[in-house]
Protein backbone atom coordinates (compact mmCIF):
# COMPACT_ATOMS: atom_id res chain seq x y z
CA UNK A 1 0.00 0.00 0.00
CA UNK A 2 2.80 2.39 0.87
CA UNK A 3 4.28 1.87 -2.56
CA UNK A 4 0.98 2.54 -4.31
CA UNK A 5 0.50 5.66 -2.24
CA UNK A 6 3.95 6.83 -3.14
CA UNK A 7 3.35 6.14 -6.81
CA UNK A 8 0.08 8.05 -6.79
CA UNK A 9 1.67 10.88 -4.92
CA UNK A 10 4.64 11.18 -7.24
CA UNK A 11 2.60 10.75 -10.37
CA UNK A 12 -0.08 13.12 -9.28
CA UNK A 13 2.22 15.86 -8.18
CA UNK A 14 0.29 18.93 -7.36
CA UNK A 15 2.79 21.69 -6.98
CA UNK A 16 1.98 23.68 -3.91
CA UNK A 17 2.52 26.97 -5.59
CA UNK A 18 -0.02 26.16 -8.27
CA UNK A 19 -2.93 25.26 -5.99
CA UNK A 20 -2.06 28.04 -3.57
CA UNK A 21 -2.08 30.43 -6.48
CA UNK A 22 -5.63 29.37 -7.22
CA UNK A 23 -6.61 30.05 -3.64
CA UNK A 24 -4.81 33.39 -3.86
CA UNK A 25 -6.98 34.31 -6.84
CA UNK A 26 -10.12 33.48 -4.81
CA UNK A 27 -8.81 35.64 -1.99
CA UNK A 28 -8.24 38.58 -4.29
CA UNK A 29 -11.71 38.29 -5.76
CA UNK A 30 -13.32 37.98 -2.31
CA UNK A 31 -11.35 40.98 -1.07
CA UNK A 32 -12.60 43.08 -3.99
CA UNK A 33 -16.20 41.90 -3.53
CA UNK A 34 -16.14 42.64 0.19
CA UNK A 35 -14.53 46.04 -0.35
CA UNK A 36 -17.42 46.97 -2.65
CA UNK A 37 -20.02 45.55 -0.29
CA UNK A 38 -18.61 47.19 2.85
CA UNK A 39 -17.40 50.41 1.31
CA UNK A 40 -14.02 49.93 2.98
CA UNK A 41 -11.07 47.54 2.91
CA UNK A 42 -12.09 44.21 4.47
CA UNK A 43 -10.24 42.88 7.50
CA UNK A 44 -8.42 39.59 7.17
CA UNK A 45 -10.95 37.78 9.38
CA UNK A 46 -13.77 38.87 7.10
CA UNK A 47 -11.99 37.52 4.03
CA UNK A 48 -11.01 34.31 5.82
CA UNK A 49 -14.53 33.70 7.11
CA UNK A 50 -16.07 34.32 3.71
CA UNK A 51 -13.76 31.66 2.25
CA UNK A 52 -14.04 29.25 5.18
CA UNK A 53 -10.32 29.23 5.93
CA UNK A 54 -8.14 30.51 8.74
CA UNK A 55 -6.63 34.00 8.56
CA UNK A 56 -3.09 32.61 8.69
CA UNK A 57 -3.89 30.40 5.69
CA UNK A 58 -4.99 33.50 3.80
CA UNK A 59 -1.54 34.94 4.46
CA UNK A 60 0.18 31.80 3.20
CA UNK A 61 -1.87 31.58 0.02
CA UNK A 62 -1.40 35.27 -0.74
CA UNK A 63 2.35 34.84 -0.79
CA UNK A 64 2.05 32.29 -3.59
CA UNK A 65 0.79 35.09 -5.81
CA UNK A 66 4.04 36.94 -5.56
CA UNK A 67 6.89 34.89 -6.98
CA UNK A 68 7.24 31.56 -8.70
CA UNK A 69 8.14 29.02 -6.04
CA UNK A 70 10.99 27.59 -8.06
CA UNK A 71 13.01 27.97 -11.16
CA UNK A 72 11.51 24.70 -12.33
CA UNK A 73 8.10 26.26 -12.50
CA UNK A 74 9.14 29.38 -14.33
CA UNK A 75 10.82 27.26 -16.96
CA UNK A 76 8.33 24.44 -17.40
CA UNK A 77 4.92 25.86 -16.65
CA UNK B 1 15.64 28.83 11.26
CA UNK B 2 14.49 28.86 14.83
CA UNK B 3 11.61 30.58 16.53
CA UNK B 4 10.33 31.11 20.05
CA UNK B 5 6.74 32.03 20.82
CA UNK B 6 4.28 32.05 23.69
CA UNK B 7 2.32 28.86 24.36
CA UNK B 8 -1.02 30.36 23.37
CA UNK B 9 -3.51 28.69 21.08
CA UNK B 10 -3.52 31.86 18.90
CA UNK B 11 0.07 31.02 17.97
CA UNK B 12 -0.65 27.55 16.62
CA UNK B 13 -1.73 28.85 13.19
CA UNK B 14 1.24 31.20 13.11
CA UNK B 15 3.71 28.35 13.75
CA UNK B 16 2.07 26.10 11.18
CA UNK B 17 2.12 28.76 8.45
CA UNK B 18 5.65 29.94 9.29
CA UNK B 19 7.03 26.41 8.94
CA UNK B 20 5.05 25.92 5.71
CA UNK B 21 6.50 29.15 4.27
CA UNK B 22 9.99 28.01 5.22
CA UNK B 23 9.58 24.54 3.75
CA UNK B 24 8.07 25.96 0.54
CA UNK B 25 11.70 26.50 -0.55
CA UNK B 26 11.89 22.76 -1.24
CA UNK B 27 8.90 22.97 -3.59
CA UNK B 28 6.87 20.21 -1.90
CA UNK B 29 3.55 18.90 -3.14
CA UNK B 30 0.40 20.23 -1.53
CA UNK B 31 0.00 16.88 0.21
CA UNK B 32 3.49 17.01 1.68
CA UNK B 33 2.95 20.56 2.84
CA UNK B 34 -0.37 19.63 4.45
CA UNK B 35 1.35 16.75 6.25
CA UNK B 36 4.05 19.07 7.59
CA UNK B 37 1.48 21.61 8.72
CA UNK B 38 -0.47 18.88 10.50
CA UNK B 39 2.67 17.71 12.31
CA UNK B 40 3.44 21.26 13.48
CA UNK B 41 -0.16 21.74 14.53
CA UNK B 42 -0.29 18.55 16.61
CA UNK B 43 3.12 19.13 18.18
CA UNK B 44 2.49 22.78 19.09
CA UNK B 45 -1.02 22.03 20.39
CA UNK B 46 0.44 19.34 22.65
CA UNK B 47 2.98 21.82 24.06
CA UNK B 48 0.20 24.32 24.76
CA UNK B 49 -2.43 21.98 26.19
CA UNK B 50 -0.37 19.27 27.85
CA UNK B 51 3.11 20.76 28.32
CA UNK B 52 2.01 24.06 29.84
CA UNK B 53 -1.75 23.72 30.46
CA UNK B 54 -2.72 26.78 32.48
CA UNK B 55 0.89 27.88 32.98
CA UNK B 56 2.57 30.49 30.77
CA UNK B 57 5.62 29.41 28.83
CA UNK B 58 7.46 29.46 25.54
CA UNK B 59 7.60 27.01 22.68
CA UNK B 60 10.87 26.55 20.79
CA UNK B 61 10.76 25.45 17.18
CA UNK B 62 13.62 24.78 14.79
CA UNK B 63 13.48 23.82 11.14
CA UNK B 64 16.42 22.99 8.92
CA UNK B 65 16.64 22.02 5.30
CA UNK B 66 19.22 19.32 4.66
CA UNK B 67 19.36 18.33 1.01
CA UNK B 68 15.82 17.26 0.15
CA UNK B 69 14.79 16.67 3.75
CA UNK B 70 13.56 18.83 6.55
CA UNK B 71 14.47 18.43 10.17
CA UNK B 72 11.98 19.84 12.63
CA UNK B 73 12.33 20.18 16.40
CA UNK B 74 9.47 21.30 18.66
CA UNK B 75 10.23 21.77 22.34
CA UNK B 76 8.52 22.95 25.50
CA UNK B 77 9.80 23.51 29.02
CA UNK B 78 6.58 22.28 30.54
CA UNK B 79 5.58 19.35 32.76
CA UNK B 80 7.24 16.61 30.72
CA UNK B 81 6.06 13.06 30.10
CA UNK B 82 6.50 10.20 32.55
CA UNK B 83 5.69 7.11 30.44
CA UNK B 84 6.60 7.69 26.78
CA UNK B 85 5.44 4.24 25.65
CA UNK B 86 2.02 4.83 27.15
CA UNK B 87 1.37 8.26 25.65
CA UNK B 88 2.46 7.15 22.19
CA UNK B 89 -0.24 4.49 22.05
CA UNK B 90 -3.07 5.28 19.63
CA UNK B 91 -6.13 6.74 21.39
CA UNK B 92 -4.30 7.35 24.66
CA UNK B 93 -5.07 10.78 26.10
CA UNK B 94 -4.61 12.14 29.60
CA UNK B 95 -7.22 14.84 28.93
CA UNK B 96 -10.40 13.12 27.72
CA UNK B 97 -12.40 15.96 29.30
CA UNK B 98 -10.96 18.31 26.63
CA UNK B 99 -12.26 16.02 23.89
CA UNK B 100 -8.74 15.16 22.83
CA UNK B 101 -8.61 12.29 20.38
CA UNK B 102 -5.41 10.71 21.67
CA UNK B 103 -4.26 10.38 18.06
CA UNK B 104 -1.68 13.18 17.99
CA UNK B 105 1.42 11.01 18.27
CA UNK B 106 0.04 8.46 15.82
CA UNK B 107 -0.72 11.14 13.25
CA UNK B 108 2.66 12.83 13.66
CA UNK B 109 4.52 9.54 13.26
CA UNK B 110 2.58 8.57 10.16
CA UNK B 111 3.42 11.80 8.32
CA UNK B 112 7.20 11.81 8.82
CA UNK B 113 10.11 9.51 8.02
CA UNK B 114 11.80 9.75 11.41
CA UNK B 115 10.37 10.67 14.77
CA UNK B 116 11.86 10.80 18.26
CA UNK B 117 10.63 12.07 21.62
CA UNK B 118 12.73 13.03 24.60
CA UNK B 119 11.09 14.11 27.80
CA UNK B 120 12.04 14.76 31.41
CA UNK B 121 9.30 15.13 34.00
CA UNK B 122 9.31 18.69 35.32
CA UNK B 123 11.73 19.84 32.61
CA UNK B 124 9.85 19.53 29.34
CA UNK B 125 9.49 17.65 26.09
CA UNK B 126 11.36 17.71 22.80
CA UNK B 127 10.08 16.18 19.56
CA UNK B 128 12.33 15.64 16.56
CA UNK B 129 11.06 14.93 13.07
CA UNK B 130 12.70 14.23 9.77
CA UNK B 131 10.79 14.20 6.51
CA UNK B 132 12.00 13.76 2.98
CA UNK B 133 10.32 15.88 0.32
CA UNK B 134 9.74 13.32 -2.40
CA UNK B 135 9.15 15.55 -5.36
CA UNK B 136 10.07 13.98 -8.69
CA UNK B 137 12.06 16.95 -9.93
CA UNK B 138 13.44 18.19 -6.68
CA UNK B 139 13.79 21.95 -6.41
CA UNK B 140 16.98 23.80 -5.64
CA UNK B 141 18.72 22.43 -2.58
CA UNK B 142 19.43 25.06 -0.01
CA UNK B 143 21.44 24.42 3.08
CA UNK B 144 19.85 26.75 5.61
CA UNK C 1 7.62 35.91 19.09
CA UNK C 2 11.21 35.92 17.98
CA UNK C 3 12.99 34.16 15.16
CA UNK C 4 16.50 33.67 13.88
CA UNK C 5 17.30 32.66 10.31
CA UNK C 6 20.19 32.63 7.85
CA UNK C 7 20.81 35.78 5.82
CA UNK C 8 19.81 34.18 2.51
CA UNK C 9 17.43 35.72 0.00
CA UNK C 10 15.39 32.48 0.06
CA UNK C 11 14.41 33.36 3.62
CA UNK C 12 12.92 36.73 2.82
CA UNK C 13 9.55 35.24 1.83
CA UNK C 14 9.55 33.09 4.93
CA UNK C 15 10.11 36.13 7.17
CA UNK C 16 7.33 38.08 5.45
CA UNK C 17 4.82 35.27 5.83
CA UNK C 18 5.80 34.47 9.41
CA UNK C 19 5.35 38.08 10.54
CA UNK C 20 2.12 38.49 8.58
CA UNK C 21 0.69 35.25 9.99
CA UNK C 22 1.58 36.44 13.49
CA UNK C 23 0.08 39.89 12.99
CA UNK C 24 -3.10 38.36 11.52
CA UNK C 25 -4.19 37.91 15.18
CA UNK C 26 -4.93 41.66 15.28
CA UNK C 27 -7.34 41.35 12.36
CA UNK C 28 -5.74 43.96 10.09
CA UNK C 29 -6.95 44.79 6.61
CA UNK C 30 -5.12 43.05 3.78
CA UNK C 31 -3.73 46.48 2.91
CA UNK C 32 -2.18 46.89 6.36
CA UNK C 33 -0.75 43.40 6.09
CA UNK C 34 0.81 44.25 2.74
CA UNK C 35 2.44 47.30 4.34
CA UNK C 36 3.85 45.18 7.15
CA UNK C 37 5.12 42.57 4.70
CA UNK C 38 6.79 45.30 2.65
CA UNK C 39 8.54 46.62 5.76
CA UNK C 40 9.77 43.12 6.62
CA UNK C 41 10.95 42.59 3.03
CA UNK C 42 12.90 45.84 2.88
CA UNK C 43 14.44 45.36 6.31
CA UNK C 44 15.43 41.73 5.77
CA UNK C 45 16.75 42.40 2.26
CA UNK C 46 18.94 45.19 3.67
CA UNK C 47 20.38 42.82 6.29
CA UNK C 48 21.15 40.26 3.56
CA UNK C 49 22.55 42.55 0.88
CA UNK C 50 24.15 45.36 2.87
CA UNK C 51 24.62 43.97 6.39
CA UNK C 52 26.21 40.67 5.38
CA UNK C 53 26.86 40.91 1.62
CA UNK C 54 28.93 37.86 0.76
CA UNK C 55 29.42 36.90 4.40
CA UNK C 56 27.26 34.29 6.13
CA UNK C 57 25.27 35.41 9.11
CA UNK C 58 21.98 35.35 10.96
CA UNK C 59 19.06 37.74 11.03
CA UNK C 60 17.15 38.26 14.28
CA UNK C 61 13.52 39.26 14.15
CA UNK C 62 11.10 39.98 16.97
CA UNK C 63 7.44 40.82 16.80
CA UNK C 64 5.21 41.71 19.73
CA UNK C 65 1.57 42.64 19.93
CA UNK C 66 0.88 45.45 22.38
CA UNK C 67 -2.78 46.41 22.47
CA UNK C 68 -3.70 47.29 18.91
CA UNK C 69 -0.09 47.90 17.82
CA UNK C 70 2.75 45.74 16.71
CA UNK C 71 6.37 46.26 17.61
CA UNK C 72 8.85 44.80 15.17
CA UNK C 73 12.62 44.55 15.54
CA UNK C 74 14.91 43.39 12.73
CA UNK C 75 18.61 43.02 13.51
CA UNK C 76 21.80 41.86 11.85
CA UNK C 77 25.33 41.42 13.16
CA UNK C 78 26.85 42.62 9.91
CA UNK C 79 29.02 45.53 8.86
CA UNK C 80 26.89 48.27 10.40
CA UNK C 81 26.21 51.80 9.15
CA UNK C 82 28.59 54.71 9.53
CA UNK C 83 26.43 57.71 8.61
CA UNK C 84 22.78 57.10 9.50
CA UNK C 85 21.58 60.47 8.23
CA UNK C 86 23.13 59.82 4.85
CA UNK C 87 21.68 56.33 4.28
CA UNK C 88 18.18 57.40 5.31
CA UNK C 89 18.01 59.97 2.53
CA UNK C 90 15.63 59.05 -0.29
CA UNK C 91 17.44 57.53 -3.28
CA UNK C 92 20.72 57.04 -1.41
CA UNK C 93 22.23 53.63 -2.07
CA UNK C 94 25.76 52.38 -1.54
CA UNK C 95 25.18 49.61 -4.08
CA UNK C 96 23.98 51.21 -7.33
CA UNK C 97 25.64 48.34 -9.22
CA UNK C 98 23.02 45.97 -7.73
CA UNK C 99 20.22 48.12 -9.12
CA UNK C 100 19.09 49.07 -5.66
CA UNK C 101 16.59 51.90 -5.61
CA UNK C 102 17.82 53.58 -2.45
CA UNK C 103 14.18 53.88 -1.35
CA UNK C 104 14.17 51.14 1.32
CA UNK C 105 14.36 53.41 4.36
CA UNK C 106 11.86 55.86 2.87
CA UNK C 107 9.37 53.09 2.17
CA UNK C 108 9.79 51.52 5.61
CA UNK C 109 9.27 54.86 7.35
CA UNK C 110 6.18 55.68 5.34
CA UNK C 111 4.41 52.42 6.31
CA UNK C 112 4.88 52.57 10.08
CA UNK C 113 4.02 54.97 12.91
CA UNK C 114 7.39 54.87 14.62
CA UNK C 115 10.80 53.97 13.26
CA UNK C 116 14.28 53.97 14.77
CA UNK C 117 17.68 52.72 13.62
CA UNK C 118 20.66 51.89 15.78
CA UNK C 119 23.89 50.80 14.18
CA UNK C 120 27.50 50.26 15.17
CA UNK C 121 30.13 49.87 12.46
CA UNK C 122 31.53 46.35 12.57
CA UNK C 123 28.82 45.21 15.00
CA UNK C 124 25.57 45.42 13.10
CA UNK C 125 22.27 47.21 12.68
CA UNK C 126 18.96 47.12 14.53
CA UNK C 127 15.71 48.53 13.19
CA UNK C 128 12.67 49.10 15.41
CA UNK C 129 9.19 49.70 14.08
CA UNK C 130 5.84 50.38 15.67
CA UNK C 131 2.62 50.25 13.73
CA UNK C 132 -0.94 50.66 14.91
CA UNK C 133 -3.55 48.45 13.30
CA UNK C 134 -6.30 50.92 12.53
CA UNK C 135 -9.17 48.56 12.01
CA UNK C 136 -12.72 49.91 11.80
CA UNK C 137 -14.09 47.84 14.69
CA UNK C 138 -10.96 47.19 16.68
CA UNK C 139 -10.18 43.49 17.04
CA UNK C 140 -9.56 41.49 20.20
CA UNK C 141 -6.48 42.63 22.05
CA UNK C 142 -4.01 39.90 22.81
CA UNK C 143 -0.91 40.52 24.84
CA UNK C 144 1.66 38.14 23.38
N1 LIG D 1 4.32 18.32 25.13
C1 LIG D 1 3.75 17.47 26.01
N2 LIG D 1 3.94 17.64 27.35
C2 LIG D 1 3.35 16.80 28.24
N3 LIG D 1 2.57 15.75 27.89
C3 LIG D 1 2.35 15.54 26.58
C4 LIG D 1 2.92 16.37 25.57
N4 LIG D 1 2.52 15.92 24.37
C5 LIG D 1 1.75 14.86 24.61
N5 LIG D 1 1.63 14.61 25.93
C6 LIG D 1 0.88 13.48 26.56
O1 LIG D 1 0.66 12.51 25.56
C7 LIG D 1 -0.74 12.22 25.44
C8 LIG D 1 -1.06 11.80 24.02
O2 LIG D 1 -0.84 12.89 23.12
P1 LIG D 1 -1.62 12.89 21.74
O3 LIG D 1 -1.35 11.58 21.06
O4 LIG D 1 -1.26 14.11 21.01
O5 LIG D 1 -3.15 12.91 22.18
P2 LIG D 1 -4.04 14.10 22.76
O6 LIG D 1 -3.30 15.39 22.56
O7 LIG D 1 -5.29 14.03 21.96
O8 LIG D 1 -4.23 13.81 24.22
C9 LIG D 1 -1.41 13.49 25.91
O9 LIG D 1 -2.74 13.24 26.35
C10 LIG D 1 -0.49 13.92 27.06
O10 LIG D 1 -0.76 13.16 28.23
N1 LIG E 1 21.37 46.36 7.51
C1 LIG E 1 22.24 47.21 6.92
N2 LIG E 1 23.58 47.09 7.13
C2 LIG E 1 24.45 47.94 6.53
N3 LIG E 1 24.09 48.95 5.71
C3 LIG E 1 22.78 49.12 5.47
C4 LIG E 1 21.80 48.27 6.05
N4 LIG E 1 20.58 48.69 5.63
C5 LIG E 1 20.80 49.75 4.83
N5 LIG E 1 22.12 50.02 4.72
C6 LIG E 1 22.72 51.12 3.94
O1 LIG E 1 21.70 52.07 3.70
C7 LIG E 1 21.58 52.29 2.29
C8 LIG E 1 20.16 52.67 1.94
O2 LIG E 1 19.29 51.59 2.18
P1 LIG E 1 17.91 51.52 1.39
O3 LIG E 1 17.20 52.82 1.62
O4 LIG E 1 17.19 50.28 1.79
O5 LIG E 1 18.35 51.46 -0.13
P2 LIG E 1 18.98 50.25 -0.98
O6 LIG E 1 18.81 48.98 -0.21
O7 LIG E 1 18.19 50.26 -2.25
O8 LIG E 1 20.44 50.59 -1.18
C9 LIG E 1 22.11 51.05 1.65
O9 LIG E 1 22.54 51.25 0.33
C10 LIG E 1 23.24 50.67 2.59
O10 LIG E 1 24.40 51.43 2.33
MG1 LIG F 1 -2.32 15.97 20.85
MG1 LIG G 1 17.09 48.41 0.77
Amino acid sequence: IGEIQRFLRDDNTVKVSRSLKELARHIRRKRDDLAKELGRQPQINEVAEALGIEPAEVVLAQEAMRVPASIHETVFE
Amino acid sequence: MSMTFSALSENEAFARVAVAAFVAQLNPTLEELTEIKTVVSEAVTNCIIHGYGEIEGDIYLQCKILGDSIELVVEDHGIGIDDLDLVRQPLYTSRPELERSGMGFTIMESFVDEFAVESVVGKGTKLRFKKRIRTPQSATHHEV
